[in-house]
């Protein structure tokens, strides 16, 4: 996505134009999970594939709200940052395949999609390791004056581990550029939020760090935008971190290999009817004008853009052999 | 016999443990509700509840220090790592606490506990979810290490390890949990610190444990198509290791080839090869060689973690190699 | 101390004969650590000494609330408790001095005083690295039902490392029978709070674990006593534990090697002038008509046990060479 | 030349190299405004100020992370662990982070960064304060460690590691901060990977390391007095070491002897050892030897604990012994 189309989303509602960006990047990431999903199945992806179906809004509305420099550091559910923040979706793809043209050339697959000028700055796999990570992000901004801001996703059950702990609390006590967003989809794996803490309000921590908070319920994409947008423009303006809680949703198991039995069937129907995706191509119609065939056309080049993501990761080749050496320290290329 | 996966022989073994002695319980990320990770601890939650069967938040250092608390207080923890490579945020628990505690308190506790879950690469999860851990965690006393490679194994070993008044760190495997073999039907448990022979043989010695032991019994097997004979020692504990069964198997064949999933850089193949070395230095007719992981993180990209990892082919050249017959 | 002699504890004021106890135990602890001092300055001791004096209160309230069965977990400044939960001095020194009559043997020296049976279940030196085990400990209180309460004291400095997140947040969704003490010297080494920690009252962390939680300034050793007894009350009787913040002030160096520059002489008064040593010692004259000579003797009764301490930890003589492969696995002994 | 504590010269190098490039800081506990908790960075506060120098919280985790997002934003930072006891519970960052993340991000990132502080058993500090983490940290790829002894090493070696684009483990040691040494006064570094002779000899080559430095020289003194002339190979770099140099050394004097502070299972003393019977085998005259902790965990008293550590008098016992003159 390009810097010059975002819409300055100071307040929640959207413009037809502006929400048709949204709803296309948030089908975009949907349509490239599907995909992914298929070819998973198809057993042309292997190891681990959490996918973010459900989520896709706050990986859009981010995306749309960062400057040049800032930066998203997230989990392994990490395909729809790469999306929205604008990754060539072959290129992602063919990481998934494990391919020499994948995003990081293969090396690390799913879980670690890495695009430093994208504003990317990586999916970690080790639940809270990346929270003290990117306070070092904010951290180097404050040190270096770039007035870049670090946005630091992580689910609800990294909340409970000592990394996170830490990342915050030096977070708020330096005052870092920084935001850190819980995507608060009610599970860790097959564990609900209510076996996991003593506490339902994650916000609850955030005065513990001198944080600033905001908790809400992921439904509109334009609202998320314009919540995101103030935790945003704290960190910018007065390096005031904020702990946002997200209440969302996976519609998918944990990972590829999880059937998810641990959840009722009118649990995951409530919040589909809730769809932000779905949601947003209905205002399109009832506000915005817009019409089914408009709506075909998008998700027909859209699913044109994927399948050519598929064909172009099934076309790259396995990486070179020599490559496994490449890139553990400086001087090895 | 039952023929049993793994993964059924290590769940029987809780089972049978957790029936025993109302003191062992199973704590860890999705032990109960969810039936484990790679259900290993399939069904315990329904037969010994929430009581015994502890799910936790995720929190590894939380709840491995509880295990060693709790140990302290006369219970007997059995700590499930979803995986090792998840054990590294508790690092400090179990080399501070775990394996002093008895120490420092001049023997006034004892702890016994059990570190479980599945170590080493498995297949195309990229470098942070690729690791051995036995370097890490045979380095300093205190602590038992084991490490199985069958059911029949699987299932004795796990029982002592239970059994066991000391902490002792269980390596399981996640590609391996599906292996199928012999199980007793009646009760038995095997020594820790015993090392099993699983292919007899006069050529070469083979020391291997875990994943590297189908490697290495595969390995033996084309290098006896080209005539020589490799004995493959599964070596099951790390910690304390059976210097005598090793060194026995190197006096007789004069040569050694260690084959195991783990980097190269000292642990548990260096210490068995210096070992040899300075044990049957003057039996030895070659350097002893050592098969293992590249010095690399390991990549996601299935053709670069295949070279990255040991094989049957690169076992065989290993013990042609050290042979001569190369 | 044995159980017999102590008192209920339910109300703020105590007797004058409780109050002369918890005085002399006080002392004790004051007069075991100046010997200590004296003993390291001679080179009879090495490696680490942190002293207690100015928190003693803390450790002999709790020890007079404790029942049979009832845990301390503490770290390296360790010395007062023992020497409240009733381990011989003398042992105590011997350990400080890396004998073979020490209280583990000379194997651990200042900062791990253990006794089992004293209800003393150690001092550890990794900063938090005990919290989680004094949650283990409440654990198998209530696994097995024996009714024994678990009290886990740590430094304010404490309060910011993963562990005791994780410790106090399975303390707290578990509901364990556990008291989580904060004593709250106002330094972690050099560091003072304010830049430890953005927040101030470390006790915001409490509804955050679902805990109950009290805050207070430790003048009076029996004012302590009753608020620590709510809080342990409330562990036994109903699972529920507390986060307590006892803010209070050690008089000498972090350890015996810090000249403790980072603080001023006026600071260092001012809570010396409310030393709750003399607090309780003019008291007992004021209230409960102690003579200087009674108190005397208490002093020279203490003095003359600590001087037994030495010199029994003098005549100690150094672990045997063997000693050193004992207790690392169970059967070795 | 000026002559400088160990201290001194780490504490020039970091100045030199905090007024080369403004992106080099140092974070820690106690580093600024308490001039180091062993005074290694004393002065730099008021030099550089509390943006340059940076005092933490008791987080490890927290600080090391910070530090690994740091040098991923372009800085260099130096991180102190007051030592490296307390780096257990930052193993993580340093394992799946500082040592992966270059790899993972196919080259995209680089982090420069140095995680220093003493190493190994100091004097009576019982078991968790006593430990040599090199069996640790040299243990997987993505990361450089280096081990200093003198003051002349400290400085030119630290110069380099900061310097240097990778993650790199600096050990020192609390026992060596006041020896006392020769410095240039003029600018010098000392490339990591090469190892030093600190002693040269022809009768048996000794392997050495940080705090197994005082102690191998020492008692290749005692065992000159026998009648052999040991060659003391200070390593200095632990990962990369200085495999040539040791090669050289082995096969002028066909006998080698490692004394170092760390416990004897795997590790660098293991590695090192295995390395030179693979690649001498036919050079050696006797088994390599290896002089380290017992296997247990470090004893308080005073007795206690230097009957478990390397002293010159075993070190010489050792030298002889492998040169037969035992
Ligand atoms: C330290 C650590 N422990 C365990 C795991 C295994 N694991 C991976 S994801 C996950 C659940 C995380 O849940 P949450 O934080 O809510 O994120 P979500 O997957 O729901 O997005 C677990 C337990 C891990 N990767 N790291
Ligand atoms: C994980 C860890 N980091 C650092 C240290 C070194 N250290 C020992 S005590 C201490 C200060 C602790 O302060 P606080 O928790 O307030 O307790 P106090 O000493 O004031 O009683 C530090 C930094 C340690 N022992 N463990
Ligand atoms: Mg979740
Ligand atoms: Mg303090």
């Amino acid at each position: 996505m390009d810097n010059a189309s975002k819409s300055d989303g100071a307040s929640t509602a959207a413009s037809g134009e502006e929400l048709a960006h949204l709803y296309r990047e948030m089908l975009r990431i949907r349509r490239f999970e599907e995909s992914a999903a298929r070819a998973y199945t198809q057993g042309k992806i292997s190891g681990f594939l959490h996918l973010y179906i459900g989520q896709e809004a706050i990986a859009v509305a981010t995306a749309d709200l960062l400057k040049p420099g800032d930066r998203v550091v997230t989990t392994y559910r990490d395909h729809g940052f790469a999306i929205a923040q604008g990754c060539d979706p072959g290129k992602c793809m063919a990481e998934l395949f494990g391919k020499k043209d994948g995003l990081v050339g293969g090396v690390g697959g799913s879980m670690h999609l890495f695009a430093k000028d994208k504003g990317l700055w990586g999916g970690y796999a080790i639940v809270g390791g990346h929270v003290p990570v990117a306070a070092g992000h904010a951290f180097a901004s404050k040190y270096l004056g770039d007035g870049a801001v670090t946005l630091c996703f992580l689910g609800e059950g990294a909340m409970h581990i000592g990394a996170t702990h830490e990342g915050m609390h030096l977070a708020g006590l330096w005052r870092l550029p920084i935001v850190f967003c819980i995507e608060n989809n009610r599970y860790a794996m097959g564990t609900p939020l209510s076996r996991q803490s003593p506490v339902d309000d994650l916000t609850v921590r955030a005065p513990t760090y001198r944080m600033v908070s905001d908790r809400f319920v992921v439904r509109e994409v334009s609202e998320t935008r314009s919540r995101l947008k103030a935790a945003i423009d704290r960190a910018r303006n007065e390096n005031q971190p904020t702990l946002v809680e997200l209440q969302t949703y996976r519609f998918r198991g944990h990972s590829m290999s999880d059937p998810a039995k641990y959840r009722t069937k009118e649990e995951l129907n409530s919040w589909q009817a809730n769809d932000p995706l779905h949601r947003a191509e209905r205002t399109l119609q009832s506000d915005h004008g817009f019409t089914e065939a408009q709506l075909e056309t998008i998700d027909d080049e859209v699913s044109e853009e994927m399948d050519k993501a598929v064909a172009f990761a099934d076309a790259s080749p396995q990486p070179d052999p020599e490559h496994r050496f490449k890139y553990h320290l400086a001087e090895e290329g | 016999m039952a023929i049993l996966q793994i993964r059924e022989a290590l769940c029987q073994a809780l089972d049978e443990e957790m029936a025993r002695d109302d003191r062992v319980f199973v704590i860890g990320e999705e032990v109960g509700h969810y039936q484990g990770a790679y259900k290993v601890t399939e069904g315990l939650l329904e037969k010994y509840g929430e009581k015994r069967v502890v799910d936790t938040p995720i929190a590894e250092t939380g709840f491995s220090g509880v295990g060693v608390g709790a140990a302290m207080a006369g219970l007997r923890p059995i700590i499930e790592f979803m995986t090792f490579n998840f054990s590294a945020v508790a690092f400090d628990q179990i080399l501070n606490n775990a394996a002093k505690l008895r120490h420092l308190s001049g023997g006034q506790f004892t702890l016994p506990m059990v570190f479980r879950g599945p170590n080493a690469a498995a297949h195309m999860l990229s470098s942070t979810h690729s690791q051995a851990f036995e370097a890490f965690y045979c380095g300093f006393p205190g602590v038992k290490v084991v490490s199985i490679a069958t059911p029949y194994d699987a299932k004795g070993l796990l029982k002592s390890a239970i059994r066991d008044n000391n902490p002792v760190i269980f390596f399981e495997s996640e590609v391996m949990y599906g292996v199928k073999g012999e199980v007793p039907d009646e009760e038995y448990t095997i020594p820790i610190g015993e090392a099993d022979i699983k292919r007899p043989g006069s050529g070469v010695t083979v020391i291997t444990w875990g994943q590297g032991v189908p490697v290495a019994l595969a390995g033996a097997e084309l290098a006896a198509a080209e005539g020589v004979e490799a004995e493959v020692i599964d070596l099951r504990s790390l910690r304390p290791w059976d210097e005598a069964a090793v060194y026995a198997s190197v006096r007789k064949t004069n040569r050694a080839v260690i084959v195991y999933h783990g980097w190269p850089y000292g642990g548990t193949g260096a210490e068995v090869a210096d070992r040899i070395t300075q044990n049957c230095f003057d039996s030895l007719d070659a350097p002893v060689e050592r098969l293992c992981y590249e010095d690399i993180n390991m990549p996601y990209a299935e053709n670069l973690e295949k070279l990255a990892i040991p094989t049957p082919e690169r076992a065989a050249e290993a013990i042609l190699r050290v042979a001569y017959r190369d």
